[in-house]
């Protein structure tokens, strides 16, 4: 019958977004706090999209992430970081973008080429999980070798190992959590929406 | 009388399951209430499905107002058919009241000031015009169905099918939703299919379907269908109350006439029975 | 989490909450990118007075502007101190290690802290009076230019919408979830780190899982009620341009001119 | 009887202190005995879930303290003694099997054993215990629980609470969404718990008969409130009381009262099948008797 897939996506792609729209606001589901740091969880929310909707999906749900990280660092900053970096638009929101990209891409091809589907998922989810954390660090050191206008003039030049240090310690065990807990929580849901449709 | 549904010979699997329907006929007359029972997993919703083409035949074929359901058809079979699910919460597409019974009248791109009209029109007939700017998270379950309902009466249809569509309610809610729809169903001369475990619901109907398994184990008027209640029984659905009552007074050597009676008849009955006169 | 987002929004029939969304919307990202290009006392003055005429304008009592900034104010100070001890160039009055305060610190450090005032300002405005549903409407009219290269901005619009309809569902569902795991004897929020990203994975799959089940139910229910393609509908909300968005964007523009013709000179 | 639980004087307020406060619970004080299986009834928002989370400790209370055996729970309560006492007092939540998220069935229902500090072994040994308590068969327990029908899938999340092995269990509305033979099924389970395993059991619920036919003792919540307690004849002995607080009545009582109405007396209210036929039958037996 008339275009049953596009609607189920549709609304898949918009409970992703519910879900991330949640996880940015309630600490429980979207951070785990680590003494003075906060890993998040949304890539893996990210990469979980990405295993069951596809790659361009998976590249969607970390759009619309980033568009939120990027509103939010106006109207109502989580850290410091965030009214320093995300206010930059490209900051926000590419890397997020990759992070669907990059671990759809690892995952196709590993898929095809691993025996279990979990170690495929776990790769994915590191290299998905990395993407942000270099990315974001790439930007900010390209946009300050630019000196692209900046919504509050900070010497960068003093900030930057603080920023690096920031993104780099959250970046680490960021991906070690996205390598054990994305298959634990993807392979279910796969089984579950191959068995539905 | 006209059948505004035949169903002809279908048989139907969802995909790595076994067989659901094997040459399943049945048809359903205009004007009527009709009561599908059976238990989770008979079948009975998989067969509402089918017939709003939300689900592909594998065999045989079912007219709605005698066109065919299929590709081509789907959309102008769905315009006549007006489904009210189970899960209150996951029909609301909506943001709030008013914007999920302007849902479907978007789909079918009817002018803004008409879609005002008939959204402010559908939702006092259910009683919800006030709560039109509520969001779905402040509305109870029934409220919820109400809106479904409007949502349905909005896109004036001629079926209604009633898909559990009280199981979730309370009971003071269940019975909001039945007078509801049955005042519609009078007022716009449709046709009703309630798909139900509830055996009160299906004791309203004009007409009874029993699936089981897939099957079709009987079709009658409730008063034939009740006069089995161990069969009722044996598949794993409810017996009326009035036939649990005879069934106990027939312990107790007061024998009725009959295993089954409604409400009325047995009251008549017993006043009989215990009148001294 | 309520209070954040869907809670903000006060009823109300002031003069910004007549305007049209896509005009708030678009107003609002106009004023951020004005203040880019303040520079000094008198361009913030001038955006000052502006945000100022706007709060009087929406009838919302100032106290809710207040509560608004309140938890947001370590942060302020934080990254306003940040500003202040990293800041090159000018007098230096004091300095150790990598920090120093000068006399430009200082006047940066009291620009960003204005900065961070009207953004926070305009954009409570922009929630206190406008509805999420109408924000979503707001952004689909803005795109809708996008439609001539076949963006489908449409979609993205009822996505949007169904989205935002299903967070409070989730939410309560979460919440019942957390307590049901809770009784079971999960520790959330508390214990060792594998502990806690053990814990993620009872609250995190029944989350999903569920969104899958109304994804899947949403679409039957979405299709028996005629839905093929969401390019093709009418709309049953429309949001028309009136003659104050237009008062207001003139407003808008001749500060914004200001705000410029001060920094040339 | 010993007491199981014991709320005195607890006042719960959401959002307390915010405009939205709003009184759950108002000074509530009822005890519940030990091995009783008591109903608890109220209309949709009278306070009946909130007063069962308080139960199991996933609500504090804002005022008063409750007391489940010899544990105290008031306002003061740190977060980590919590943890104590949910582990003697299993709750099925509405629609349980949205809980479940283990990759097998047996996996699913150890995880609450585990979790208090039970060995492998043993929450083995539990799990099995508790799919047979359940009535689901041993080669299930391998399986992916989202392979399930939905029934079975409600069986395995009640499975993971029984495992707990707890004294009190409380079921929220177990048999919502099941067809006739689930419902039969559930509440003989509940029964069966009681009868032979002596848990105590709180059920709340909305169905009347299952209320009379289960039930030994109820209470009534209305508005945040206990507005009665009392055994299932107490409670429905005033009809009009009762639809007064938006509840209905049993099928029997109910179907009593047409019978009053059309002119045959019925004396005490009957509450089952079984009572109202053997009034019917007394009376039956007094015309032929008068008739003679």
């Amino acid at each position: 019958m008339p275009k049953r897939n596009n609607t189920l996506r549709l609304n898949l792609l918009a409970m992703f977004i519910a879900i991330i729209i949640l996880q940015t606001s309630i600490p429980l589901i979207g951070y785990i706090p680590i003494g003075p740091l906060a890993i998040t969880i949304i890539p893996t929310t990210v990469v979980i999209a990405t295993v069951l909707l596809g790659t361009v999906d998976g590249a969607i749900i970390g759009g619309v992430w980033g568009i939120i990280t990027f509103i939010r660092a106006y109207i109502w900053p989580t850290s410091p970081l965030a009214t320093i970096v995300f206010v930059n638009p490209i900051i926000s929101v590419f890397p997020r973008i990759m992070i669907g990209l990059v671990a759809g891409w690892a995952y196709v091809a590993l898929k095809k080429r691993l025996k279990r589907q979990s170690v495929s998922i776990s790769i994915a989810a590191v290299l998905g999980s990395l993407t942000n954390t270099v990315l974001v660090l790439g930007l900010i050191y390209l946009f300050y070798k630019s000196k692209a206008p900046q919504l509050y003039q900070i010497n960068m030049e003093k900030l930057l190992p603080y920023l690096i240090g920031v993104v780099g310690t959250n970046g680490v065990p960021e991906a070690i959590f996205s390598g054990i807990v994305t298959p634990l929580i993807a392979t279910p849901l796969d089984r579950i929406i191959k068995r539905r449709t | 009388m006209k059948d505004i549904i035949q169903i002809q010979n279908i048989s139907f699997n969802y995909s790595n399951q076994p067989r659901l329907f094997d040459g399943l006929s049945l048809d359903v007359h205009q004007g009527e209430w009709l009561a599908l029972i059976g238990q989770n997993g008979s079948g009975k919703s998989t067969l509402a499905r089918l017939i709003d083409g939300l689900n592909v035949l594998t065999k045989g074929q079912i007219l709605v107002a005698g066109m065919p359901v299929n590709d081509a058809n789907v959309l102008k079979i769905r315009n006549k058919i007006g489904m009210v699910f189970q899960n209150p919460e996951d029909q609301f597409v909506g943001a709030t009241v008013e914007d999920d019974v302007a849902f479907g009248l978007e789909n079918r791109q009817v002018d803004r000031q008409k879609m005002h009209d008939i959204v402010k029109q559908s939702l006092k007939s259910v009683n919800m015009w006030e709560f039109r700017d509520r969001i779905p998270a402040n509305l109870s379950g029934g409220q919820k169905q109400r809106v479904a309902i409007a949502g349905i009466i909005a896109l004036s249809p001629e079926i209604i099918i009633l898909d559990e569509a009280t199981s979730m309610l309370d009971p003071r809610g269940r019975q909001d939703i039945l007078n509801l729809v049955r005042q519609i169903k009078e007022k716009n001369h449709l046709t009703v299919i309630s798909i139900t475990h509830d055996i009160d619901e299906a004791a309203g109907a004009d007409r009874v379907v029993i699936i089981n398994k897939g099957q079709k184990i009987d079709e009658d008027t409730p008063a034939q269908i009740f006069k089995h209640p161990k069969r009722l029984e044996q598949i794993g659905l409810d017996v009326p109350y009035t036939s649990q009552l005879i069934a106990a007074l027939s312990k107790r050597s007061v024998h009725a006439a009959k295993e089954y009676l409604n409400s009325e008849e047995l009251i008549t009955w017993i006043k009989q029975l215990v009148s001294t006169t | 989490m309520n209070n954040f987002l869907f809670g903000r929004y006060l009823p109300g029939n002031s003069w910004i909450h007549q305007m049209s969304p896509q005009s708030k919307l678009t107003l609002s990202f106009y004023f951020v990118v004005v203040i880019f290009f303040a520079n000094n006392l008198a361009s913030y003055g001038a955006l000052a007075a502006l945000i100022i005429v706007v709060v009087l304008l929406s009838g919302v009592s100032i106290t809710f502007f207040l509560k608004g900034i309140r938890p947001l104010i370590w942060l302020i100070i934080f990254t306003v101190s940040l500003q202040i001890l990293f800041s090159a160039g000018g007098h230096v009055f004091w300095q150790w290690g990598p920090f120093s305060i000068s006399d430009l610190s200082l006047i940066n450090g009291g620009y960003i802290f204005i900065r961070f005032l009207l953004i926070i300002m305009i954009s409570t405005v922009l929630t206190l009076t406008t509805t999420p549903l109408a924000i979503a409407d707001g952004v689909q009219t803005v795109l809708k230019p996008l439609k001539k290269i076949h963006f489908p901005v449409d979609t993205l619009a009822l996505m949007l919408s169904i989205a935002l309809r299903f967070v409070p569902t989730l939410m309560d569902e979460m919440g019942t979830i957390l307590n049901a795991q809770r009784s079971r004897g999960v520790d959330f929020g508390s214990g060792s780190l594998k502990h806690r990203v053990q814990a993620a994975v009872p609250l995190l799959v029944p989350l999903f899982t569920g969104a899958i089940n109304h994804a899947e139910n949403l679409s039957t229910a979405m299709e028996a009620r005629g839905f093929s393609d969401s390019e093709h509908r009418s709309k049953y909300r429309v949001y028309r341009w009136q003659g104050k968005d237009t008062i207001s964007w003139l407003a808008f523009l001749a500060v914004g001119g200001l705000v410029l013709w001060i920094r040339k000179h | 009887m010993d007491q199981a639980i014991s709320f005195d004087h607890v006042t719960h307020t959401y959002q307390a202190k915010t405009p939205y406060a709003q009184d759950a619970l108002n000074d509530v004080s009822v005890t519940i005995a030990e091995n009783s299986f008591t109903a608890i009834i109220g209309h949709t928002g009278s306070g009946k879930s909130t007063l069962v989370q308080h139960i199991n400790a996933l609500l504090k209370p804002t005022q008063g303290t409750i007391k489940v055996h010899d544990k105290l729970i008031t306002p003061t309560t740190t977060n980590k003694n919590l943890k104590e006492f949910r582990r003697h007092v299993g709750m099925v939540f509405q629609f349980p099997e949205k809980q479940l998220f283990e990759e097998t069935v047996i996996k699913d229902i150890m995880f609450g054993p585990k979790n208090y500090g039970v060995s492998e072994a043993d929450a083995k040994h539990a799990a099995v215990d508790a799919m047979n308590l359940v009535g689901l068969d041993q080669s299930l327990a391998e399986k992916s629980p989202f392979d399930l029908s939905g029934g079975q899938m409600r069986r395995v999340a009640i499975a993971g609470v029984l495992a707990m092995r707890p004294e009190i269990l409380i079921l929220d509305e177990p048999t919502a969404g099941l067809d006739p033979q689930g419902h039969k099924e559930m509440m003989t389970l509940a029964q069966r718990l009681h009868d032979h395993d002596q848990m105590t059991i709180i059920l709340v619920t909305h169905q009347m008969d299952d209320v009379v036919n289960y039930a030994s003792q109820v209470i009534v919540m209305d508005r945040g409130k206990i507005v009665k307690t009392g055994s299932p004849a107490q409670i429905f002995a005033d009809p009009e009381w009762v639809y007064e607080r938006q509840l209905n009545l049993p099928s029997s009582t109910e179907f009593a009262q047409r019978l009053i109405d059309a002119g045959i007396p019925m004396g005490k209210l009957p509450l089952t099948v079984n009572q109202l036929a053997d009034r019917i039958a007394e009376l039956v037996a007094k015309g032929d008797s008068m008739n003679e």
